[in-house]
């Protein structure tokens, strides 16, 4: 199969709608056809000749790939439905990523914006730098995140990640923001670094699993032990680990983990271990 | 010398409607109200404006013909592939609505300041819903007030007499009230309430979780919860269970603090909760006299409250992108239509960065920051003073605003303004 | 203005008794005529379709604060179901509740014509009318809710008929209503403190007055002033098992006040007020009572409130109703209570066919329908959006006419909700002559429109031609063509204008709004008007000139003359 | 220098003063005071009366007028009024809810002897155009 490269040339900075740029979507398609497609640029119907470079080059795997070379930050649901094939940003990406993939995989080598994987079904995406709020969300009101795949930030992540996520994992190597897990139903959040606060608020299922600091936990998360090891997706996380079971006042089960090396202003909890 | 009576006043979201205006010739003479603010809005509102529409030539803003303004604006939003057109707080639902047309017309992003007041109180919404009622309910049958992250004393200066603990009402002496007052700092409305509670900055999402666990009789493991002893937040819990009629209003105090959607989507829920012990209710204290109005016809119009993006022919909502602080600070609007609002005055540094880096117009009846900033400036009639047109009070019931005084010559209302807009695009475009 | 000739169709048109009958339709200015000069008038083909009066949709929530509360809640709804822009249509948003607009096309496309908001706050109907003014094409009007208020629950305890009659006459004309609407009387006001059970008997705190007494006493005040549609009843106790009796209850409380008029109590969406059982694991239908009154009693008319299979929204001014789905549903969750009138509340829904009470729910609605015999009395409602969505009407069409299309369906539901219930066992199918009279010519005629739901001359030119020939269709057979075929007519006209055409929208009119032009005798009035001035002050927080709506506020005012003031 | 929380809102005064223009010296004075806790005041050598500097994490700051809060105690944060002059330090994050944080953000406060700008000139400072007239 193919491997299409992609080069924005867009003279204007509005957004972009890259729901056309997943692999089964191009599949099959030569490059006139690709330059020959429309989309939207803000408000102006546009073929994506006006706005990328695309050229044909081969390699070994099976499967389409789409490589886009350079930053495509105002481009947004780069891979929507995608449920094959794989996509390579060589630079940052704009919000939605993979919105409601089922399969095939995403590489981002820069930042992505918010949204990452919203209502994603499966498939992985990964960031090499960081990515914005609502990582694993679902869409407003829906009270449904993402059902299935992987999500793994190598830097931060912002805000309310795995905001009503019901399956998948995400694993976040630096840092995030308030409310990771909030709402949270199902599936696994990993947070290698530290979090701003506010974990798994509201959460009722699913787990959370804190590697670093984080500033407070909330008092409706009733501590129930200290354990050794944390698994996340078969894979076991090296503790001790605080074991927390919440949210409380959501009738919650959810677990969170936090590091008890990181947090030493949490020992005062211990004396709650039943 | 003419006293007109009933007059709606377009200070602030309680909409009231007892002012009483006396005019003399084309001035407005004397008000009746109990409210600073109204009295200086309707003192005050002719100064500060421009009579004619201005435009920006060699950085200078000078007198231009309404005509070319219009002419300007209308070529400004279909020449950009993204353009913005922002604020509709402070003007009437018939605004609002030429207001989708245009944006609809132009392809534009729409959204109104809801977006930098109660935004997230919408988010939280259209997760968990939301009991509340009208003011009047609160009048006839509120035994406890709960004013959470607000400064009605400040912001809403009737509010506490006309509606809740200093009002009467049917089945409700103003003595049989108590009020907890639940902000950051001791402000004006927690001097005058019986309880106060200081909760820490950025800790209100913490306290209401505590407040439900005390409801449930679930123990807290902490000695206190953002910054409030157990024992009071125990003593809050049992007030509110024991209430006959409870209602919490919050302000911008727990929209903007961190937590922001999560805050109320977790106060709705302890509002939705005491719906087991008692009758209670949610309302949010909403600032513009109008923004519950923007709120209610863009939704009516596109299924959608604020940041819809018409830009490909139909509503789509996407709050965290289609919101402006979120194009503004992603740099996507290469154009700006301000109307009814003063973004300059309140945004954060970046966002106006941009707005002031791009073409931007002003529709407003007074020069303010943002049109001192404009290239194109058209000014317009104050709605609620010189001319007509319907709000929506902050508990959703819709009013007709009188208009008291003539605008002064020359002075279109922002509905005839947009709709030449309008007009224009629509020749410009060849249709 | 165009005139028009609609050559060769089968027209089906029951008000004047024509079945299928190849009649051509003169129109001219926008309404229906004897003749038209043919060298002039343009010519719509008709031949081998199918030709009715506009439909009449008289309970369906699409215009105010309610149905934007639910618009508001539920952005998840409509985010994928999305109207672009496109000549005079403008864009919007649908599914379960959609924007003005398209709720207009969505009609029209469907050949309705006239549709009317059945629940209207008093103090929230400027809102009401904001929305109906915004809703292209489609005629309509608002009924006032009135069966929480505290000034007639006042009158009435105090027997003062007169006076009741005077205010709600004064209502109806300050706030441009056209029916009085009574929702779950003196349960609201009940549940304004917190309580959520009400029988037709209890008495509602603090005004000891019972449900019983504030339906009669509406339904004496609508006689008094000779409104044109009778009172718009949602009975109390809807949606608990076992609640028919409370039907049969509140059908049989008026019984004596019936005249030879035809009905003086309309009850709507009577599905959610017609099970049997004594809880939801034991619920079944309690159509056969119902329908069983019905047939032997014409002072009363109904509205089935059709359950339909998918995700819809429930929303009603029976705010202690929704407060209890919500306790069983766990989701979302609005209510709304408005000051000194009513409530209201919103719970989203997905009706399931597996499960056994929706199964249930579902064809108590057929049953009803199926069951009444006279179709001038039982109307096809979803009780939009609260059953479904009103764009779900075809299928329900489908059903109403073919057996075999409801039995399929029925086989694949829990076999204990096909036996208790009784649509297993009914044979009977709609004909087009049945479904134009449900439809369009009995709603019509029970809202009092007499230019409406019917082609003779004089009436208004509202017309839907269908894409099905109705001699040649096997209606038992075909239910696919007939789902078809009513989703989307050939032509729409509205008061003579081509409105849809093969489903695109081609003129965009604007529709009137009806109200009643009500009055009592001057004295009546100007004795109440002191005491209604005093307490409003009392009662609400807005001034009482604050309330009106002006005639010159409806974009398109129809004012109707009530038939007689008959006030002492 | 040292870290405080910044809350941003609605005064009263500013509600009236907005209504005689954003030009007036009222509406001035009282979007520049930044409101500190007496004790707060008192621990920073803080002459009530002079100036400080506020710097948010981005580098940008603004000179206001302190002055003893009255609505104390709230010890570590301060208060601004609504206006152009807090805009410069809120931050434009929102969280992925399109708003930005009026409320809550950290800040560095110190004294300086720099004066506080007019608001011509602090849009001019800050933005890429000025105003005009």
């Amino acid at each position: 199969m193919a491997l299409k490269k992609f080069k924005l040339i867009a003279n204007s900075n509005a957004p972009i709608d890259g729901d056309i740029f997943s692999p089964n979507n191009l599949a099959g398609k030569n490059i006139p056809e690709i330059l020959n497609l429309e989309t939207w640029l803000g408000k102006k119907r546009v073929k994506v000749s006006e706005i990328f470079e695309v050229t044909d080059e081969s390699n070994e795997s099976e499967e389409l790939t789409l490589v886009f070379d350079g930053n495509i930050t105002q481009v947004t649901r780069v891979g929507k439905n995608m449920s094959e094939g794989k996509i390579i940003v060589k630079g940052s990406v704009g919000a939605f990523l993979g919105i409601e993939m089922s399969g095939g995989s995403i590489d981002v080598d820069g930042d992505a914006d918010t949204f990452v994987g919203m209502s994603m079904k499966g498939g992985t995406i990964q960031i090499k730098g960081n990515a914005g709020d609502a990582i694993g969300s679902g869409y407003w009101g829906s009270r449904t995140g993402m059902l299935g795949g992987l999500i793994i930030v190598q830097g931060n992540a912002g805000d309310e990640i795995g905001r009503w996520m019901k399956a998948g994992t995400i694993r976040i190597c630096g840092n995030t923001g308030i409310l990771a897990g909030s709402r949270l139903q199902g599936g696994s959040i990993l947070i290698q670094g530290n979090s701003e606060g506010k974990l798994g608020a509201s959460m009722v299922g699913g787990k959370v699993v804190l590697l670093g600091k984080t500033s407070s936990t909330f008092p409706s998360f009733y501590i129930s032990e200290i354990k050794s090891k944390a698994k996340v997706d078969g894979e076991k996380i090296s503790g001790p680990f605080y074991s927390f079971l919440g949210d409380i006042v959501e009738n919650g089960a959810g677990k969170l983990f936090i590091s008890v090396e990181n947090n030493p202003d949490l020992k005062y909890r211990e004396d709650f271990i039943p | 010398m003419t006293v007109i009576s009933a007059v709606l006043c377009p200070g602030c979201g309680c909409l009231c409607d007892d002012t009483e205006v006396t005019v003399e010739g084309d001035q407005i003479v004397k008000v009746q109200s109990e409210c600073a603010v109204s009295t200086s809005k309707f003192l005050n509102y002719n100064k500060h404006r421009s009579t004619t529409p201005l435009q920006r030539v060699n950085g200078e803003l000078v007198q231009s013909p309404l005509n070319d303004s219009v002419d300007k604006i209308a070529k400004m939003l279909i020449k950009a592939d993204y353009p913005l057109i922002y604020g509709w707080s402070l003007t009437s639902c018939e605004a609002q609505k030429k207001g989708i047309e245009l944006a609809e017309e132009v392809g534009a992003v729409i959204d109104n300041s809801t977006t930098v007041c109660h935004g997230p109180s919408i988010l939280g919404f259209h997760d968990v819903g939301e009991p509340t009622c009208t003011l009047g309910e609160v009048r006839g049958r509120a035994d406890l007030i709960v004013y959470w992250g607000c400064n009605p004393s400040s912001a809403h200066t009737r509010h506490i007499k006309r509606y809740t603990s200093k009002s009467t009402g049917k089945f409700r002496e103003s003595s049989e009230r108590k009020v907890i007052v639940i902000d950051v700092r001791k402000t004006p409305t927690a001097k005058g309430a019986d309880i106060f509670v200081q909760v820490e900055p950025n800790k209100d999402f913490e306290l209401i979780t505590a407040i439900k666990m005390a409801l449930q009789n679930e123990e807290i493991e902490e000695k206190s919860v953002a910054g409030v002893s157990i024992e009071q937040i125990e003593e809050i819990a049992e007030m509110l269970r024991s209430c006959e009629f409870g209602v919490l209003f919050f302000g911008v105090g727990l929209t903007m603090s961190e937590g922001k959607s999560r805050n109320i989507d977790c106060a709705i829920g302890l509002a939705q909760e005491l719906n087991q012990w008692t009758k209670f209710a949610i309302i949010p204290m909403r600032g513009h006299f109008n923004v519950t109005g923007a709120n209610k016809v863009f939704t009516w119009q596109t299924g959608y409250p604020f940041a819809i993006d018409m830009s490909r022919g139909y509503p789509k909502y996407d709050p965290g992108q289609t919101t402006t602080i979120d194009v503004l600070s992603r740099k996507y609007n290469d154009a700006t239509l301000v109307i009814a609002s003063d973004p300059v005055a309140h945004f954060p540094k970046n966002a106006v960065q941009h707005l002031t880096s791009k073409p931007l117009a002003v529709i407003d009846p007074h020069l303010s920051l943002t049109a001192y900033m404009a290239d194109v400036v058209i000014p317009s009639a104050f709605v609620g003073i010189e001319t007509s047109g319907t709000a929506y009070r902050m508990d959703g019931i819709g009013l007709i605003m009188r208009k008291v005084i003539d605008p002064p010559n020359g002075i279109l209302p922002d509905t005839e303004i947009l709709e030449m807009i309008i007009k224009r695009v629509r020749e410009l475009k060849g249709e | 203005m165009t005139e028009f000739i609609i050559r060769n169709g089968f027209v089906v048109d029951p008000i004047n008794n024509i079945n299928c009958e190849r009649v051509d339709i003169a129109i001219k200015d926008g309404k229906i005529v004897e003749s038209v000069n043919e060298s002039n008038a343009k010519t719509i083909d008709a031949t081998d379709k199918l030709v009715m009066p506009g439909g009449v949709d008289l309970h369906s929530h699409i215009a105010g604060a309610k149905v934007n509360a639910g618009r508001l809640l539920r952005p998840e709804d409509h985010y994928k179901d999305y109207e672009v822009k496109k000549g005079l249509r403008r864009s919007g948003t649908g599914h379960s509740i959609p924007s003005v607009f398209t709720t207009g096309y969505r009609y029209a496309i469907m050949g309705y014509t006239t549709v009317f908001e059945p629940a209207s706050p008093p103090i929230k109907t400027i809102h009401t009318h904001d929305e109906l003014n915004d809703i292209p094409i489609l005629d309509s009007a608002c009924f006032p809710l009135l069966g929480n208020n505290w000034f007639i629950m006042e009158y009435l305890k105090e027997d003062k008929l007169d006076e009741c009659a005077a205010y709600v006459s004064w209502l109806m004309r300050t706030l441009k209503g056209y029916a009085i609407k009574v929702v779950d009387p003196g349960a609201v006001e009940a549940w304004k403190w917190g309580g959520t059970s009400h029988g037709y008997d209890d008495p509602v705190p603090r005004f000891d007055i019972t449900p019983r007494e504030i339906v009669r006493g509406l339904i004496k005040v609508n006689k008094m002033l000779g409104l044109p549609h009778p009172v718009h009843v949602h009975a109390n106790q809807l949606g608990k098992p076992g609640n028919y009796k409370t039907t049969l209850e509140t059908l049989d409380s008026v019984r004596d006040l019936a005249g030879d008029n035809g009905p003086i109590m309309h009850l709507t969406h009577v599905q959610f007020n017609a099970y049997a059982g004594v809880d939801y694991p034991s619920i079944s239908s309690g159509a056969a009572e119902i329908a069983d009154y019905v047939n032997k009693n014409r002072h009363v008319s109904i509205d089935i409130g059709q359950v339909m299979f998918g995700d819809t929204t429930t929303m009603t001014a029976d705010g202690p109703f929704e407060y209890q789905l919500f306790q069983l549903l766990r989701g979302k969750w609005i209510n709304n209570d408005v000051e000194a009138e009513t409530g209201s509340g919103i719970v989203p829904i997905t009706y399931n066919r597996s499960n056994y009470v929706h199964a249930v729910m579902w064809a108590i609605g057929l049953d009803l329908a199926l069951m009444i015999d006279d179709p001038w009395r039982v109307f096809i409602t979803t009780d939009h959006p609260n059953g479904g969505p009103f764009t779900e009407y075809p299928r329900l069409f489908s059903w109403l006419m073919s057996k075999k299309a409801r039995d399929k369906l029925q086989k694949r539901m829990p076999r204990l909700s096909r036996i208790r219930t009784n649509l297993r066992n009914i044979d009977r199918e709609y004909t087009f002559y049945d479904l134009a009279i449900t439809t369009r010519a009995a709603t019509a005629k029970i809202l009092g429109l007499k230019d409406k739901g019917h082609l003779g001359a004089g009436a208004d030119a509202d017309i839907a031609i269908y894409n099905i020939n109705p001699k040649e269709i096997n209606t038992s057979l075909e239910y696919k063509t007939i789902r078809k075929a009513f989703s989307t007519t050939h032509i729409t006209m509205k008061e003579g204008t081509i409105v849809a055409k093969e489903g695109e929208i081609v003129g965009t009119p604007i529709g009137r709004t009806y109200w009643v032009d009500s009055h009592v005798p001057d004295d009546l009035h100007n004795s109440v008007i002191p005491e209604i001035k005093r307490k409003f002050e009392d009662y609400y927080t807005i001034k009482i000139d604050n309330y009106h709506v002006p005639e010159s506020y409806l974009e398109r005012s129809a004012p109707i003359q009530p038939s007689e003031v008959s006030a002492k | 220098m040292a870290r405080f929380i910044l809350l941003s809102g609605r005064s009263l005064v500013q509600g009236v003063a907005k209504e005689a223009g954003k030009f007036s010296d009222k509406y001035l004075k009282e979007v520049t005071t930044c409101q500190i806790d007496p004790d707060d005041i008192k621990d920073f050598n803080i002459e009530p009366g002079t100036n400080v500097r506020l710097t948010a994490e981005d580098g940008s700051s603004v000179v206001l007028k302190s002055t003893q809060s009255s609505l104390a105690p709230h010890r570590g944060s301060v208060f601004i009024p609504y206006g152009p002059y807090a805009g410069i330090l809120i931050s434009s994050k929102t969280g992925g809810t399109g708003m930005p944080s009026f409320k809550g953000i950290t800040i560095e406060l110190e004294p300086t002897t720099d004066e506080v700008l007019p608001i011509k000139n602090l849009l001019e400072v800050n933005y890429s155009r000025g105003i005009s007239k």
